[in-house]
């Protein structure tokens, strides 16, 4: 037998100024279950909420009704009190008479009988509410980062500070990602990998920092707090703990063809390689598309030359499977081909060069020694010109539709660059607009103009020719002078759109995140959370989620990193109890629910079942893992047999509260 | 014998039909017909049977019994029943009318149910002789005589008339109010009309179907037949055989919250259903054999176990058309026959 | 065709392939055939039929069947394969347990046509050049065959098999169907004149619940109208709100699940048009979402599981047609 | 008591409001002391995609004359994908009420953000008095709960 | 704006199909431009006084003669807007206007001098006259 109490709030004037609440009180107190029903000028004052936990106590209620503000102000300040009082918090319910009664409605008579109708509504739900208990979930205390970019050790570092375990997942063979390719860094001109290698090395040496290079994920299992992760450990060929990174079978490697990635394929290397100097982990690994002895059996020179005896042609694909408490997404991001811009010939001629590979002719670990040198005929360049936007801010299936955030200010970095060094270079810049919200950042560009002379035009290049004399016509317009410019210059530099890498979108699947239609992933809310995931315990770090620049992925990579260890902190997760829940008696294990599931909350499993007719039968059944759902509800409707249901939200609440407003 | 010549047949529906409600079978758009009221305009379906019998007026799919009005805490308790007004039934056959005495036998006995009482003491049954059966009817294997039917008064046709013969004191009162539209006419050529009939009728595909097997003695030996389990195998447990059967009786009564009380009411209920005679611990019938096997377990055996050796079919015949799986009680008792 | 049945049955029972076979039943006037499940040679040579009145859908006896042991050879029609491939996308069938010979689909006869013609004393049908020729108590009668076909064949929509083992006969393709028609005949009606019309045919429902029972898309371990704590559980109508209640949702709950089967208009007692429900769905589906055929293949995802950033918004049904 | 005689017709109206959103706006709207009639009572859900068809038909059975459900923009739904399905099943239930001659203005759907108070009392209020031109809903009531 | 260049405005987009609203004013239409040195307005310019419903002028532009329909703007604009569809649109609106004052094969020949395009020429005559 129900035993409720309703409690009418004055709020002072705001409620009962235009709603008679003692008639409410009168009027409620005669409803079915109800026992006790009073008023009180503020019921969320410390003495109104005395007062409430006073009636629970003295009539041994089984159900609170407050009539008052929005549930949304005060809900749980009274579920608390209730709680105190001994009465489970979830066997309270708010008629909210003050925002959707008292507040816009002017006539006390239909304002009295509205808030009566509410208070009923909240009545017959409350008869229905069940207690409810909120899960706990342990939490396993290691966090796994996908990605070893700036993004990804940066988010290591810190969680590793923080005293937890931390796994890098790097699908290269070294950590690094892209800032480990740039020069110089926008808007202070430090060297990237004077700021970036102590970082990589510290990642190396933290003792509670453990890297799996060449590496990838193939499976995701589990929720918040308690991931299952399967990883792909690829075969490099190399033993990695007898290498020693002499690097000698690289020097001695006769397949030397092969396109050098980390400097964007403007030079060779070996087929058995180290990427770069200071690679971390500095390991050779061996490239099985080129590697002779792995092709046709014919070489094994590596091998012969290893003192450390590391070289393996027989390694497989390994995988291994770990518990994480915590997942940070850190895959980066990689340049759009510019294959699909004929207009800007990058195909048809080696001096139209992206700006990642400028970055690389101008590096001095680069393919020139960074002497900036046409690709063509390795001569100096006399005229540049940088083309900003190719494939950003693009509508058609070429490009991207957003702005890529990063491309003004390296444009403007390398245009300075170049003029500092080489004064008698002429750079323009094709521009549409100049972006450069951020500190310093105007100041920069404005420098690169007013200090270094560099000419800024508005408007877009049209078409791109090379010439025979060796020139590159570049044809664009000029919109303030309103004239249409020829420029025949020695280097075209496009700036290209950045995309999410590739890798991105498998994953997403895998941890049942959403994304964007351009493949970033979508954070769990664009203002207030943006750094999670909808996915409890899967947090965002850099590129992956929206184009950034360093200090924005860094300071990005470190919010993610202070979520995660958040997380790690607690000893187990406290889940909102409001979750749905299957009755596999009524389940047909049809996976209607799971298919609308924004969180992979629900599995199958075949369970043994006593059916009605007295036989065993095994069925598939869903079951809801309370800690990962979020209790949208989406299930409950998507099943046709009504086996999915939500607590605090049930069907027969739901209805109950239907009836009472139609009565 | 009293009699309509078939041209003023109309104006006797009218006539009726001015003094109160009168029902028959009407053809509608499907080409299957049905007992509507009549109005102007209503033809006499000239097809066999209705596809709901004639058991609807007498004991409808839902009646209200009782209404609970409640007020915050009090209930009120309202008897709803009211004396039912005198209503007529025309055309209704040989196997309907025959299904009342069936009807009559559950919810006449003591306690009387007092709401089929009320439309039993109100509404007249006037059969009307079958002269062109169809090859599902079997009236004929329960002893019924579907030129002869039973019903408060019957009637058959030679062709240009119609002749009125009164069965019971309910009927002799009918006439008497309406004696103004009746003649009085020869039946000799109508005698002539029905020997032909029977004749018709021994030429059935389901004449010779036998119900020497069945009947109460047989209890056990039929409730432990292994065919059950075969004859059960295609019906998919809808309630289409019972809801059209014009004797199947079972019914449940069940609670319906309006917005200021309660109606409690009374539904057909169908043992063919899974929730039939729910109980706390569930249906007792747990599987679709026991339940297949109680629906006619109860017609051909318990039934006449408790009620002299009278069988609870009549033979119409509906449930060989309407089932959705085409098993009926035929394929039934002709398998378990054979076991005989 | 019923020989070869019968012939390919009995081998595949014989070499241990299958353990039963599920087929049709021969009945008492030759038009009422039943769903049956065979285990022997003998049982098959005697009672086995397949003619122009199997007309039933043998897919959903399957949910039964593939849970007993052994595998069961099932004999289906290019329509039937579209409901045995959606009870497979919702993992109620085992896959396993049924051996599937395809064979050629309708049309297929409806003995309550014939009869509807006044025809009664049916005692056989023979099709002798697309003529009926029927026998009854009263002597021969004879019809056009197509007069007779089925509802659910009329507007067939495809003779293609979706998933089989192997195939009686040839294959057939997906065919322009007109089925959409009679929705759209509604559709072009005012809300005053579907009102009536949906009225009228509703308040025959006696809730019987075979178009329930029947349905394929219809497996629910519990039934939410069986079921006191759904809330609107009911076993008969009580008012005319009922019946409609009950087949919104029951449209709604099969909707993007419905293959088209017409099995619930066949079974109806009281011949309410229950399809064209469904065919709403259906046509609505289609239009908004893009084409979209339950039980086509075993991948592509229900439209109401499913949707896309820039689907239309309800105003649409405001917008369109008569009010 | 609201009086359902045609002249003096008080349409009841039951709202859905999904609980991040316009549950939100509702509250706004209240803040700032925006009036829309009185007919209109909400329901809290969590989101609008736990909206089941069978609340909205139950609603009309008991008595209501207009049912409107209410959830965030496409794209912000609080649990990113909810609306979405919304979407789909709400205009496939109204194409279908529809079909079977519910009158089109007695169901309605609508996006409120929590920053659309005016918004929301704005739709209330022109919804309220679409469905007072309607008068009493009669298609689709259940004559057994019919207000005396 | 008065309400008639609001007219022309509407009859220019329609016939074109273009959204004129999703030009970003990069400029590459221009850039690419062929005929830019023939034009007195430019493809960007095209673009934007249409949206601003400054048609009138363009219709009196010999500019709307000197478009090649290269279709070399409609390749590369990022945004999708298609400027050369905008020209022919403000170019039929001029032809329209003229009624059946078309060029004849007979009258090219005068016409021809050094700095015309070839392509012009063709289209012109496939076209109308100016």
């Amino acid at each position: 037998m129900n035993r409720i109490g309703v409690f009418v709030c004055h709020c002072g004037t705001n409620i009962a100024s235009t709603v008679d609440v003692k008639a409410v009180a009168e009027a409620l107190s005669h409803e079915r279950g109800v026992v006790i029903s009073q008023d009180y000028q503020y019921m969320c004052s410390e003495s109104g909420q005395n007062l409430v936990k006073n009636a629970i106590k003295e009539h041994n209620l089984t159900g609170v009704v407050i009539c008052s503000c929005s549930p949304r102000m005060h809900e749980n300040t009274f579920r608390k009190a209730c709680s105190e009082a001994g009465l489970n918090p979830y066997l309270v319910e708010i008629a909210n008479i003050r925002e959707q009664c008292s507040w816009i409605h002017k006539d006390i008579t239909t304002a009295t009988e509205k808030a009566v109708i509410l208070g009923r509504t909240a009545i017959a739900k409350v008869t229905l509410n069940t207690p409810l208990t909120s899960m706990e979930s342990p939490v396993v205390k290691r966090a796994l980062v996908i990605g070893g970019g700036i993004a990804g050790i940066q988010s290591a570092l810190d969680i590793a500070e923080a005293g937890f375990e931390v796994d890098i997942v790097e699908k290269e063979p070294t950590i690094g990602g892209k800032m480990a390719q740039i020069d110089k860094t926008f808007p202070t001109l430090d060297c990237a990998a004077c700021i970036l290698t102590p970082k990589m090395v510290e990642a190396s040496q933290n003792e509670n920092i453990n890297i799996y290079s060449f590496s990838e994920v193939s499976d995701v299992k589990g929720f918040v707090g308690n991931f299952t992760v399967k990883i792909k450990r690829k075969a490099r060929y190399v033993d990695e703990t007898k290498c020693t990174g002499c690097g000698l079978c690289t020097e001695k490697c006769p397949m030397k063809k092969v396109p050098n990635e980390f400097n964007a394929g403007l030079d060779n290397r070996t087929a058995i390689y180290i990427p770069f100097a200071q690679a971390v982990p500095k390991i050779a690994t061996i490239d099985p598309n080129y590697c002779m002895m792995l092709k046709n059996g014919k070489c094994g020179v590596c091998s012969k030359v290893c003192t450390a005896g590391a070289v393996d042609y027989k390694q497989k694909d390994e995988f291994i499977e770990k518990k994480y408490g915590a997942i940070v997404v850190a895959t980066g991001y990689n340049p759009i081909s510019p294959e699909k811009f004929d207009e800007y010939a990058y195909s048809q001629c080696p001096d139209v060069v992206t700006s990642l590979e400028l970055e690389r002719l101008m590096n001095a670990a680069g393919p020139n020694g960074g002497t900036l040198l046409r690709p063509s005929d390795k001569k100096h360049p006399e005229k540049i010109v940088f083309i900003q936007c190719v494939g950003s801010r693009c509508d058609d299936d070429r490009g991207k539709p957003y702005c890529s955030k990063i491309c003004c200010m390296y444009t403007a970095k390398h245009a300075m660059l170049i003029r500092e060094k080489y004064p008698d270079t002429e750079v323009y810049v094709f521009y549409i607009d100049v972006r450069t919200p951020g500190k310093n950042f105007d100041e920069f560009y404005r420098r690169a103009v007013e200090q270094y002379n560099v000419h800024y035009i508005k408007g877009m290049v049209g078409k791109v020719t090379p010439k025979a004399n060796g020139k590159i016509e570049v044809q664009g317009s000029d919109m303030l002078a309103d004239e249409q410019l020829r420029i025949d210059a020695d280097l075209v530099v496009l700036a290209m759109a950045i995309e999410p890498d590739k890798s991105a979108r498998p994953l997403a699947t895998m941890l049942t995140t959403q994304m964007d239609t351009n493949d970033f992933f979508t954070e769990a809310h664009p203002k207030l959370r943006p750094v999670e995931s909808a996915t409890a315990g899967i947090f965002l770090s850099g590129v992956c989620q929206g184009p950034k620049d360093i200090p924005e992925t860094v300071a990005q990579a470190s919010a993610a990193a202070a979520k995660a260890i958040g997380l790690l902190c607690k000893n187990s997760i406290t889940c909102n109890p409001c979750v749905a829940h299957s009755d596999e008696l009524m389940c047909n294990g049809c996976s209607a629910c799971e298919k609308v599931c924004p969180y992979g909350a629900i599995t199958y499993e075949n369970k043994e079942f006593r059916m009605p007719d007295r036989t065993v039968a095994v069925r598939r059944v869903a079951s809801v893992n309370p800690a990962v759902c979020q209790g949208c509800g989406a299930c409950t409707v998507a099943c046709p047999s009504g086996a999915m249901d939500l607590n605090g939200f049930s069907n027969s609440q739901i209805m109950a509260e239907v009836d009472a407003i139609c009565k | 014998m009293l009699k309509i010549s078939l041209d003023r047949l109309d104006d006797f529906f009218a006539r009726v039909a001015s003094e109160q409600s009168l029902y028959m079978p009407v053809d509608r758009e499907d080409g299957q017909a049905e007992f509507r009221k009549w109005t102007e305009g209503s033809k006499l379906s000239q097809r066999l049977n209705t596809v709901r019998s004639a058991k609807d007026f007498f004991f409808p799919q839902t009646e209200n019994l009782v209404d609970f009005k409640i007020q915050g805490k009090n209930i009120e308790v309202l008897d709803t029943r009211e004396e039912c007004e005198d209503f007529a039934v025309f055309g209704v056959r040989a196997c309907d009318a025959r299904s009342f005495s069936i009807l009559d036998k559950v919810f006449l006995c003591e306690p009387v149910d007092s709401y089929y009482k009320n439309r039993r003491e109100h509404g007249v049954i006037i059969s009307l002789s079958c002269t062109r059966p169809a090859e599902t009817c079997f009236c004929t294997v329960f002893g019924i005589d579907p030129v002869e039917p039973e019903g408060d008064i019957s009637c058959s046709t030679d062709g240009k008339s119609m002749f009125f013969k009164v069965n019971t004191p309910k009927g002799e009162e009918f006439v008497k109010k309406f004696a103004d539209v009746f003649e009085d006419g020869d039946p000799a050529q109508l005698e002539k009309m029905k020997e032909f009939s029977r004749n018709v009728f021994k030429k059935l595909p389901l004449a010779n179907l036998s119900t020497d097997s069945f009947g109460g003695d047989k209890m056990m030996k039929l409730f432990n037949s292994p065919k059950w389990a075969e004859l059960s195998e295609a019906c998919i447990g809808c309630g289409t055989c019972t809801f059209i059967c014009p004797t199947c009786q079972c019914y449940d009564i069940r609670d319906f919250k309006t917005n200021d009380g309660v109606k409690r009411f009374r539904c057909w209920d169908s043992c063919m259903y899974s929730e039939f005679t729910k109980m706390a611990h569930g249906n007792p019938r747990v599987s679709q054999l026991e339940r297949f096997r109680q629906r006619f377990m109860h017609k051909l055996v318990y039934f006449p176990s408790n009620n002299d050796g009278e069988f609870g079919c009549v033979g119409c015949g509906r449930c060989l058309t309407k089932c959705p799986s085409s098993i009926n009680i035929v394929k039934v008792m002709k398998a378990l026959e054979v076991e005989e | 065709m019923q020989e070869k049945m019968k012939q390919r049955a009995k081998e595949l029972l014989a070499d241990g392939t299958v353990n039963r076979v599920m087929g049709w039943k021969k009945g008492e006037f030759g038009y009422d055939t039943t769903p049956a499940v065979f285990r022997s040679a003998e049982e098959i040579d005697k009672y086995f039929v397949c003619d122009d009145f199997t007309n039933s859908n043998l897919s959903k006896l399957l949910v039964k069947e593939s849970k007993k042991d052994g595998v069961i050879l099932a004999f289906l029609k290019p329509c039937d394969t579209y409901s045995f491939n959606q009870l497979l996308k919702e993992h109620r069938i085992d896959r396993e347990k049924v051996y599937i010979i395809g064979i050629p689909g309708g049309p297929k006869l409806d003995a309550e046509i014939i009869k509807s013609k006044g025809i009664t004393g049916i005692t056989g049908v023979k099709n002798v050049n697309y003529t009926l020729v029927i026998d009854t108590i009263y002597g021969e009668e004879k019809m056009p065959f197509y007069e007779a076909v089925s509802v659910k064949c009329k507007s067939c929509k495809s003779k293609k098999h979706v998933i089989y083992d192997e195939l009686i006969g040839d294959d057939g393709d997906i065919l322009e169907s007109d089925r959409f028609d009679e929705v759209e005949k509604l559709e072009n009606m005012t809300s005053r004149e579907r009102f009536d019309f949906w009225q009228r045919e509703l308040s025959k429902c006696i809730r019987c619940n075979a178009c329930k029972n029947v349905c394929p898309a219809c497996t629910c371990e519990k039934c939410v109208f069986d079921n006191p704590k759904s809330g609107i559980e009911n076993k008969a109508v009580s008012d005319s709100f009922e019946e409609k209640l009950f087949h919104i949702i029951r449209a709604f709950h099969v909707a993007g699940r419905c293959t088209d089967c017409g099995e619930c208009s066949r079974v109806c007692p009281q011949n309410i048009p229950l399809h064209l429900l469904n065919r709403k769905f259906i046509k609505d589906i289609n239009s908004l979402y893009g084409e979209y055929q339950a039980g086509a293949d075993l991948d592509t995802k229900n439209p109401l599981t499913d949707y896309s950033t820039d689907d239309c918004e309800p105003s649409i049904v405001h917008e369109r047609g008569v009010e | 008591m609201q009086v359902n005689d045609s002249k003096n017709f008080e349409p009841v109206i039951a709202a859905f409001c999904c609980n991040w959103c316009s549950y939100a706006g509702a509250d706004l709207s209240g803040t700032n002391r925006l009036s829309y009639p009185t007919n209109v009572k909400i329901i809290r859900v969590p989101c609008s995609c736990r909206v089941n068809p069978m609340f909205i038909l139950r609603a009309f059975q008991r008595g209501a004359d207009g049912v409107i459900i209410c959830g965030c923009h496409p794209g912000d739904c609080h649990y990113t994908s909810g609306n979405y399905f919304t979407r789909r099943r709400i205009t496939l239930l109204y194409s279908m009420l529809d079909f079977l001659g519910i009158e089109r203005n007695r169901t309605r759907l609508e996006w409120v953000s929590a920053a659309e108070g005016a918004k929301f009392a704005s739709v209330m209020e022109q919804f309220t008095e679409d469905v007072r031109k309607l008068g009493p809903n009669r298609r689709l009531e259940d004559l057994r709960c019919r207000k005396k | 704006m008065n309400s008639k260049n609001e007219n022309l405005k509407e009859q220019v987009l329609r016939a074109s199909g273009v959204n004129v609203l999703k030009c970003m004013r990069c400029g590459k239409c221009s850039g690419t431009c062929p005929a830019y040195g023939e034009m007195e307005y430019h493809p960007h310019q095209f673009v934007y006084m249409i949206e601003k419903g400054d048609i009138e002028k363009l219709m009196n532009s010999p500019s709307i003669y000197r478009c090649l329909t290269c279709f070399a703007c409609v390749d590369r604009c990022p945004r999708g807007v298609e400027p050369a569809k905008a020209v022919e649109a403000v170019r039929l609106m001029a032809v329209r206007k003229q009624d059946g004052n078309r060029l004849k094969p007979e009258q090219i020949p005068d016409m021809l001098d050094e700095d015309m395009p070839q392509q012009a020429i063709v289209t012109a005559l496939r076209k109308y006259r100016k």
